[in-house]
């Protein structure tokens, strides 16, 4: 297969795109493989890619109950940023941060990544100190920062309510390298990338048990046949407790439902992403012109990818009071997807719980942005049977232990993370 | 937001006065427990397991209550069902204390009873399209064959809570609590303006 | 002008004014943008998205994806509204959009030039080098390109209002199925709802000449609205479009109550929106004219077929000087006719089918109609159409014409039962997807279904109707339904046409035939892969021309056939919706309710300077004149209150009174400390956890009677801890007997606090001893003040000095403030705010919001030694995990500048002086920071590795984000009076 | 979404505060296995795809906890009572 190049590109204009082979091969399932990772979205794939690349295991098998990247990996905000405030989040999200800035030149494939910045808005002096413990932890993390006070943050977004807010905005923490990606070309970029390597892509593979050698995890049982390995990783976001209920395993994880939506294309509006302090509303534009937006999750246990309307109008009151010119701007589409959100907010990333069995889970409503680093430690963990120093703090016993990660400070209650 | 509030502080209440088109009167609301004419209110709670009971001694002492979301009247005074076992009373011309006093004479032991009377604007509104005005932000059916007279509901109108029960086939009243009157009075005055809205008892802006 | 002679629904005996790009027109009431245009001979209405083509209208509906334009100027200015769908007003203004310099002219249409390098997936191949450059360059020329029309400059200047309508049945739509369901439901009683997204009821009987009951469609019409408005249990709501269905047979919709005109009438919303809650659902929303891909499909000219009948019969506007219909199907070839028969110039029909029916085939020839059997397109001409070449098995031809009605055959708009998770299912005789598993109570009617002759649409919407009535426990009488003469539905399934040239599938994002095979070829063949690869339905129109055609073309490419190759899933909004209608009346200051405390009015009359606090509006200080900053107004607060006397409102506190016999168990339960054994007439500070162990709220509870407690909540945390209370009293321990009450609302409460707050209340109560005997530290006292006002009086202090909190019933809270003024003024009272309210419990080393953030265990706040160890409480036992145990976590203490004059800033974390600045390095971060006008200096509190047993030393508080980088010394949190004894006095 | 609240009758799910899974129970504070017992109740879920019961509280109506059994994959709501004491009042 080919790589996309200049070359290449002036070729297939010739030839009417004649020439372009598939972008990943639609690999049937072997009997076996050194390693199986279930859920073929974005984590999926950038664990088998880095499994490959990075540790030399090239015997692999990614099985997707559809294809790829048709759960949330097509059903976010596409937006990256390592603005996270605890030490056991923050090294984590600014290592895919600066993967992310390598991606396209690694996978020979444009993933759209777009640094344009993101801006928390503050509205209290207490929210701005909150902040600026925020921004603090970043540099410490050595990722990018910056307090804006009010003037600053309208320099950047005039559109903004200044005037006649419930909540004035006081200013925002701004990281500059943080912005979007095209969520689908991540999803395509790993795929093509691990298929070259020689990891297969199983589509319309649906796993429907596991194969046991006493507490080991052997293989998997899957609607096109049993597949075995010594090494199984489960990526697969929401529907993590359907198949751990099959192992009798029972995990601090919810499946919730997290709507998002974009409106009709608009000419360039939005810089970056921007989120408000007192509502549920964030925003940024797409490269198609439109604006994409969401806010807090449906709030109640769901597998059914679809929200309801309440939240939806929480959501455009928010985007109503922060950004009052978008009355006329219609809402284009709506989705829900499937997250999987856990007891203090934060994932899993970990050996076990049972010999042969990796989880990789628990990503609540941030799962895109981690997809990089997220995979490149899921790699690590497998290859190495052992977490990497940054995952070390995703252990799934940290409830045990007392070790939560909670960023919001809000307790064991998924929906309130 | 309206221009037809754009100079009433969110803090303050929607002086009296009429909004909307001149001439029509489709909505009235009336602020019922002025500084003037104070109704004295209480919270009416029956203790664990004395729901049965309660409602028993109450009857007795003239004042039926129903385990609904229904008011009811007697003895002098007003009873709105607000959960199970719970009832707002409300009763004109008397101290929230002696209104105390006299529901723990009733009540014999059987129920806490605390004083309400200054946690709540009391509003009566009424009018041919007072329906219309109140379906923009009451998810509650109004439909008369559903609502009927008497009945009563606690929920929330426009990020306010408030109980509201219809006390004859023309007029709603809405207990809201003290500190979201103005939200709630804002709310009403948009959503009843198209109607001709006049408002009284809420002061003079 | 294409203006036919007569005929249409438009009233000719008036004119409106409106102008498109600068150009002025005229128009009729009646009218939309769409046929005001055609009817002035104006074809072009708009440009591609990708490759900048020039584009005409080629639908009469909200299913548009081409004639998009900016409506209205300014802050009004609506960007990508379907000129389909706009009602003409006079004065309208409407600018095309995505085109520059003009539409006619626009620069961005050389995209179509390199257009050999810009198939599908493109992006994704390319601008990778240099790597730099993606950003810099590629992407905002990408984005300059890209989007359609501009938002408006400013805020929206209309309302919008949010409604809730309840009703036994829901029709959606008003076509003959529409109709027939809600006469049969509404004739039997039940509440019904007829919601309509046109601005006239009919649907597509406004556009054909059928016979029903022996009299004409719009006779029809106009009867079955006169007795829908004389029914008092029947809503009409035309300009309403049911956008989404949600659970609980909740179904949201839009009305425009004001788009039709210039602007809203006085007092009048924009729009509002409707969320239905109805007992059972029909659904006749009709269906959609399916396209045909064939080159050059995408001239202006080129439309769909019945959207070519509808202007010419529904608004006497032609689409052009002469026209042909392109057909598959008896429905267009009927409409078709209809529409010569309006006076438009049919110069012929192609049909793909080797015959039309007698019927049709005898009206043509009446009509003077040449008839073209098993013809195709194959070429068109011309900027806006010019000419098309006609293929047959015949040999080819080309016919001079100005317009094309094109018609696939009909595509079920089904979209709203697909939202609650249901998947459409083909059915192979109608080559069409019809409705699978639908929203619960919901039945569909008519073409929606899939039932497509007239008289079958009439029964079964009758049917549905009255079934539907019944369902929802009316007895429906059962009235035949309307009747209609048989209307050939022959149809053959065609989706495309082999030949050359561009042939478009999407056409408002250029995807072409092409683009589906490169899909095909790079894999990208399941559906969603196939749309998201291509952008295929991603449109403003979500699909509804081009979903169709784009699965067939991929059925024909794989050979799997159509069912077994998908359906896209449909989600709401089944036309998109303005942000403003879903905010409604929360935007700007009325986002959410601003609450006043009592004292506000007095403290808005003082001057004071307001903070919001979650949803309270708090005084955060009292500025006098000639300060210079708020700093200074603090300090003076803060002075007298520690030297004399001040007072504060704290009516935000969440107060929950609780009764019963078990109060004091439950509150031993919930808090970490003990309460059953409190005395009556005292009050006590309590912490509670949550399950997991963190703390959760505290407050001091205060017990009146042996069995009548008041607790006060933090102001944020007021809502949760009761719902917290409830929850053990519910769900953990229904055994308890206690009774809450929230009484938040019915007291205010006021601190008064320093040296002199005794003297003062001492003048104010009725009567009652205030000694420190008579009301000791931590006393509560119950009786009168001001000559007879109810009151509970508390001796706490936040403040740390000696304090009273004194309780009123709400309405005489101002009172009692200018009361406590008067009677403190000989000592100088002094009002004070939020601010300086938290200077002072800074210098007391209190814990407040900052510090319980829920991240926080009550060891880290230096509470550990409150908890009980003789009882259980909520959160102990997770509390004794080992993490909460660690001495390493950060414990808090409190921080001096070493430098004196430094300012301290909350958020800097801490450093080992010399340790280099990394995450691995953090020992903690500041919580809170004032400046003690006590002091003299910045003070801070903090939580800091091991911090207890570092006192003294020096720390780096490092926060770069502020430019703050400076050494502070651990101390005590409790800066001033540790042992407390002011508060005692 | 509309939940049948048993006192104030359906009303929208926004109404409602949303707590979750309502089967696991509070453990003994005092039984030797606490510790673990109490970090299944605070921490670990079933999850179940398909009918669940589940707490929610009715905090702008009437102030009860309920139990509600709703299907997570479509939402539909089968049975709805009073939590705790499982009858109709105080």
């Amino acid at each position: 297969m080919s790589r996309y190049s200049f070359l290449s590109l002036i070729a297939n204009a010739l030839n009417g795109q004649t020439g372009w082979k598939p972008a990943w091969r639609d690999a049937a399932p072997k009997p076996t493989y050194d390693v199986i990772i279930v859920g073929g979205g974005g984590h999926g794939l950038a664990t088998a890619y880095y499994l490959a690349k990075e540790h030399g295991i090239r015997n692999i098998a990614v099985l997707e109950k559809a294809h790829v990247g048709s759960g949330n990996a097509g059903r976010n905000t596409t937006i990256i940023r390592s603005n996270y405030l605890l030490p056991g989040n923050e090294p984590f999200y600014e290592w895919s941060m600066k993967l992310w800035e390598g991606l396209e030149q690694d996978l020979n494939y444009n993933a759209m990544v777009s640094q344009r910045g993101i801006i928390n808005l503050f509205h209290s002096d207490g929210q701005r100190d909150a902040y600026a413990r925020r921004g603090n932890a970043m540099r410490l993390a050595g990722a990018d920062s910056q307090l804006l006070d009010r003037e600053q943050v309208r320099a950047l977004a005039p559109f903004l309510d200044f005037d006649n807010a419930r909540f004035p905005i006081k200013g925002g923490l701004m990281q500059a390298r943080a912005g979007t990606a095209r969520h689908d070309a991540v999803v395509w970029g790993y795929a093509r990338a691990a298929d070259r390597l020689g990891v297969d892509i199983v589509q319309n593979c649906e796993v429907t048990g596991f194969i046991r050698e006493g507490d080991a995890v052997v293989g998997v049982e899957t609607t096109r046949g049993a597949i075995r390995a010594p090494k199984v990783g489960l990526a697969v976001a929401g529907s993590t407790s359907r198949l751990t209920r099959l192992l009798d395993l029972r995990l601090p994880i919810e499946s919730h439902a997290l709507q998002a939506f974009v409106s009709e294309g608009l000419k360039p509006l939005v810089p970056g992403v921007i989120t408000f302090g007192m509502g549920h509303f964030y925003v940024s534009q797409s490269d198609k012109g439109g604006l994409v937006f969401g806010g807090d999750i449906d709030g109640y246990n769901s597998y059914a990818q679809r929200g309801n309307l309440p939240v939806v109008e929480d959501v455009a009151e928010g985007g109503m009071a922060v950004m009052p010119l978008i009355g006329r701007l219609r809402m284009l589409r709506a989705w829900g997807g499937l997250v999987d959100m856990s007891m203090d907010g934060s994932p899993i990333i970990d050996v076990g719980p049972l010999p042969g069995l990796y989880l990789n889970t628990a990503w609540n409503y941030g799962g895109f942005k981690a997809t990089p680093a997220s995979g490149w430690c899921f790699a690590h963990t497998i290859a190495r049977e052992e977490a990497h120093a940054l995952n070390a703090a995703f252990r799934l016993d940290r409830f045990r232990t007392g070790h939560i990660i909670d960023e919001k400070g809000v307790g064991a209650q998924p929906n309130l993370h | 937001m309206s221009d037809l509030l754009e100079h009433i502080a969110p803090t303050r209440l929607v002086p009296e006065g009429h909004y909307g088109p001149e001439g029509a009167t489709g909505v009235s609301a009336r602020a019922a427990n002025t500084s003037a004419s104070p109704l004295a209110a209480a919270t009416l709670v029956a203790r664990k397991g004395a729901t049965g009971r309660l409602i028993v001694a109450c009857a007795a002492a003239g004042l039926p209550l129903a385990d609904a979301p229904r008011s009811s009247g007697g003895a002098g005074l007003e009873a709105v069902g607000t959960g199970p076992g719970r009832w707002l009373v409300l009763a004109e011309g008397m101290s929230g204390p002696d209104l105390v006093a006299r529901l723990a004479g009733m009540a014999q032991g059987l129920a806490a009873i605390t004083d309400q009377s200054d946690a709540h604007l009391i509003l009566d509104i009424c009018g041919e399209r007072a329906r219309a005005a109140l379906e923009k932000g009451v998810t509650v059916d109004l439909e008369p064959t559903v609502f009927r007279a008497g009945d009563a509901a606690t929920t929330v109108v426009s990020h306010v809570g408030v109980t509201f029960w219809q006390r004859d086939g023309a007029t709603y009243r809405f207990a809201v609590g003290r500190s979201f009157a103005p939200a709630f009075l804002r709310w009403l005055t948009v959503s009843a303006a198209e109607f001709g809205f006049a408002l009284a008892g809420t002061g003079r802006g | 002008m294409t203006r036919l002679v007569d005929g249409g629904l438009i009233d000719r005996s008036r004119t409106l004014s409106f102008a498109f790009d600068g150009k002025s027109f005229t128009g009729h009431p009646g009218d939309t943008l769409a046929s005001a245009l055609l009817a002035n001979g104006v074809r072009l209405m708009g440009r591609s998205f990708k490759y900048h083509r020039p584009r005409g209208v080629v639908t009469a509906g909200s299913e548009e994806p081409n004639a998009l334009v900016e409506l209205r100027t300014g802050a009004r200015r609506e960007p990508n509204t379907r000129a389909t769908t706009v009602e003409l007003y006079d004065g309208l203004e409407a600018a095309s959009q995505n085109r520059w310099p003009s539409l006619d002219v626009d620069v961005l249409s050389v995209n179509r030039l390199v257009s050999p390098f810009l198939g599908a997936g493109f992006y994704y191949k390319t601008f990778m080098w240099p790597a730099a450059f993606w950003e810099k360059l590629y992407e905002p020329v990408i984005r300059r390109a890209a989007g359609l029309g501009r938002a408006p400059d400013a805020p929206d200047p209309d309302t919008y209002e949010k409604a809730t309508a309840f009703c036994d049945v829901l029709v959606i739509g008003s076509g003959a199925a529409g109709l027939a369901a809600a006469q049969a439901a509404g004739r039997s009683g039940a509440r019904v709802i007829l919601a309509e997204e046109d601005f006239r009821l009919g649907g597509r009987l406004l556009s054909e000449r059928a016979v029903i009951d022996g009299g004409s469609a719009l006779d029809f019409v106009a009867r079955a609205e006169a007795e829908l408005s004389s029914l008092p249990n029947v809503r009409l709501m035309p300009r309403t479009t049911v956008f989404g269905a949600y659970d609980g047979s909740e179904y949201g919709a839009v009305e425009r109550v004001g788009d039709h005109l210039p602007a809203p009438l006085p007092f009048q919303p924009r729009q509002r929106l409707w969320r239905i809650v109805a007992k059972r659902c029909v659904l006749a929303a009709g269906a959609f004219d399916r396209p045909i891909v064939f080159p050059g499909n995408d001239r202006p000219g080129v439309m769909s077929a019945l959207a070519l009948a509808t202007y010419a019969t529904r608004y006497g506007a032609g689409a052009g000087a002469n026209a042909a219909v392109f057909s598959t199907n008896d429905h267009a070839v009927a409409a078709a006719l209809d529409a010569a028969e309006a006076g438009l110039k049919l110069d012929a029909i192609i049909d793909v089918r080797p015959a039309l029916p007698d019927a049709l085939a005898a009206r043509a020839k009446a009509l003077g109609v040449r008839v073209i059997t098993e013809g195709e397109v194959v070429a068109t001409s011309g900027k806006c159409l010019t000419s098309i070449t006609v293929r047959t098995p015949r040999g080819s031809e080309t016919l001079t014409v100005e317009a094309l009605g094109v018609s696939g055959g009909a595509t079920p708009n089904l979209n709203l039962t697909c939202h609650l998770g249901g998947k459409p299912v083909w059915r192979e005789d109608i080559a069409a997807f019809v409705p699978g598993a639908v929203p619960p109570g919901m039945a569909v009617a008519g073409a929606a279904a899939g039932t497509f002759a007239l008289a079958d649409c009439l029964a079964e919407g009758t049917r549905l109707g009255a079934s539907a009535a019944s369902d929802a426990g009316f007895a429906a009488s059962p009235a035949p339904a309307p009747q209609a003469e048989g209307s050939p539905t022959g149809f053959k399934p065609f989706f495309h046409v082999q030949g050359k040239g561009s042939a478009f599938v999407d056409q408002q994002n250029d995807v072409t035939a092409k683009d589906v095979a490169l899909a095909h070829r790079e894999g990208f063949r399941a559906v969603e892969l196939l749309k998201r690869y291509t952008t295929l339905g991603m449109a403003t129109d979500q699909g509804k021309t081009s979903n169709m055609a784009g699965l067939a073309l991929m059925a024909e490419l794989t050979g799997k056939g159509i069912p077994a190759t998908g359906t896209t899933v449909f989600r709401p909004p089944y036309t998109p919706v303005a942000l403003g209608v879903l905010a409604g009346h929360h935007r700007g200051i009325d986002f959410k309710p601003a609450r006043p405390t009592p004292t506000h009015e007095w403290a808005l009359a003082q001057g004071a300077v307001f903070v919001e606090t979650g949803l309270w509006m708090r005084a955060a200080y009292f500025p006098k004149p000639g300060e210079k900053d708020w700093l200074e107004s603090v300090n003076r607060e803060v002075k007298a209150t520690r030297e004399a006397v001040g007072v504060i409102d704290v009516s935000t506190f969440g107060k929950i009174d609780l009764q019963g016999p078990d109060v004091g168990v439950l509150l031993d339960r919930v808090y970490i400390n003990m309460f059953s054994t409190l005395a009556v007439g005292k009050a006590r500070y309590g912490v509670m956890l949550r399950e997991d162990g963190l703390v959760m709220d505290d407050g001091t509870t205060a017990r009146l009677a042996d069995d009548h407690y008041v607790m006060t909540t933090t102001t944020a945390n007021a809502a949760k801890v009761y719902q917290h209370l409830e929850f053990c009293l519910q769900v953990l321990w229904p055994e308890l007997d206690v009774c809450l009450a929230s009484v938040s609302e019915q007291w205010a409460q006021i601190a008064v606090s320093g040296p002199r707050s005794r003297e003062v209340l001492g003048k104010i109560v009725d009567g009652l001893d205030v000694s420190n005997a008579g009301l000791p530290f931590m006393g509560v006292a119950q009786g009168s003040v001001m000559g007879g006002v109810e009151a509970r009086i508390f001796r706490l202090s936040f403040s740390g000095e000696l304090g009273y909190e004194i309780a009123v019933p709400a309405r005489h809270g101002a009172a009692l403030m200018q009361a406590l003024m008067a009677a403190g003024a000989p000592f100088g009272i002094t009002p004070y705010g939020v601010e300086a309210l938290g200077v002072m419990r800074i210098e007391k080393g209190h814990v407040s919001g900052s510090e319980l953030n829920g991240q926080t265990c009550a060891r880290d706040l230096g509470l550990a030694k409150m908890a009980s160890t003789k009882k259980d409480y909520i959160g102990r036992v997770m509390a004794g995990r080992p993490a909460f145990a660690d001495p390493d976590r950060p414990t808090l203490v409190g921080f001096k500048p070493v430098d004196r004059a430094a300012r301290l800033r909350a958020g800097a974390h801490f450093l080992k002086v010399g340790a280099a600045a990394t995450t691995q390095n953090d020992e903690g971060y500041m919580t809170s920071t004032a400046f003690s006008p006590t002091l003299g200096h910045f003070i801070g509190l903090g939580l800091l590795k091991r911090g207890p047993e570092r006192m003294g030393e020096k720390v780096r508080a490092y926060d770069p984000v502020r430019g703050g980088d400076m050494e502070v010394e651990v101390c005590s949190p409790a800066f001033i009076d540790p042992q407390g004894e002011k508060q005692r006095v | 979404m509309r939940i049948p609240c048993p006192y104030c009758g359906a009303r929208s799910s926004h109404e409602f505060a949303y707590l979750g899974d309502a089967a696991p129970t509070r453990p003994d504070p005092s039984a030797p296995d606490a510790a673990e017992a109490f970090h299944s109740y605070v921490y670990e879920r079933d999850n179940p795809a398909g009918p669940m019961d589940e707490l929610w509280y009715h905090s702008a109506g009437c102030r009860r906890w309920l139990k509600v059994t709703r299907d997570t994959r479509t939402h539909a709501i089968t049975a709805v009572a009073f939590a705790g004491t499982g009858e109709g009042g105080r």
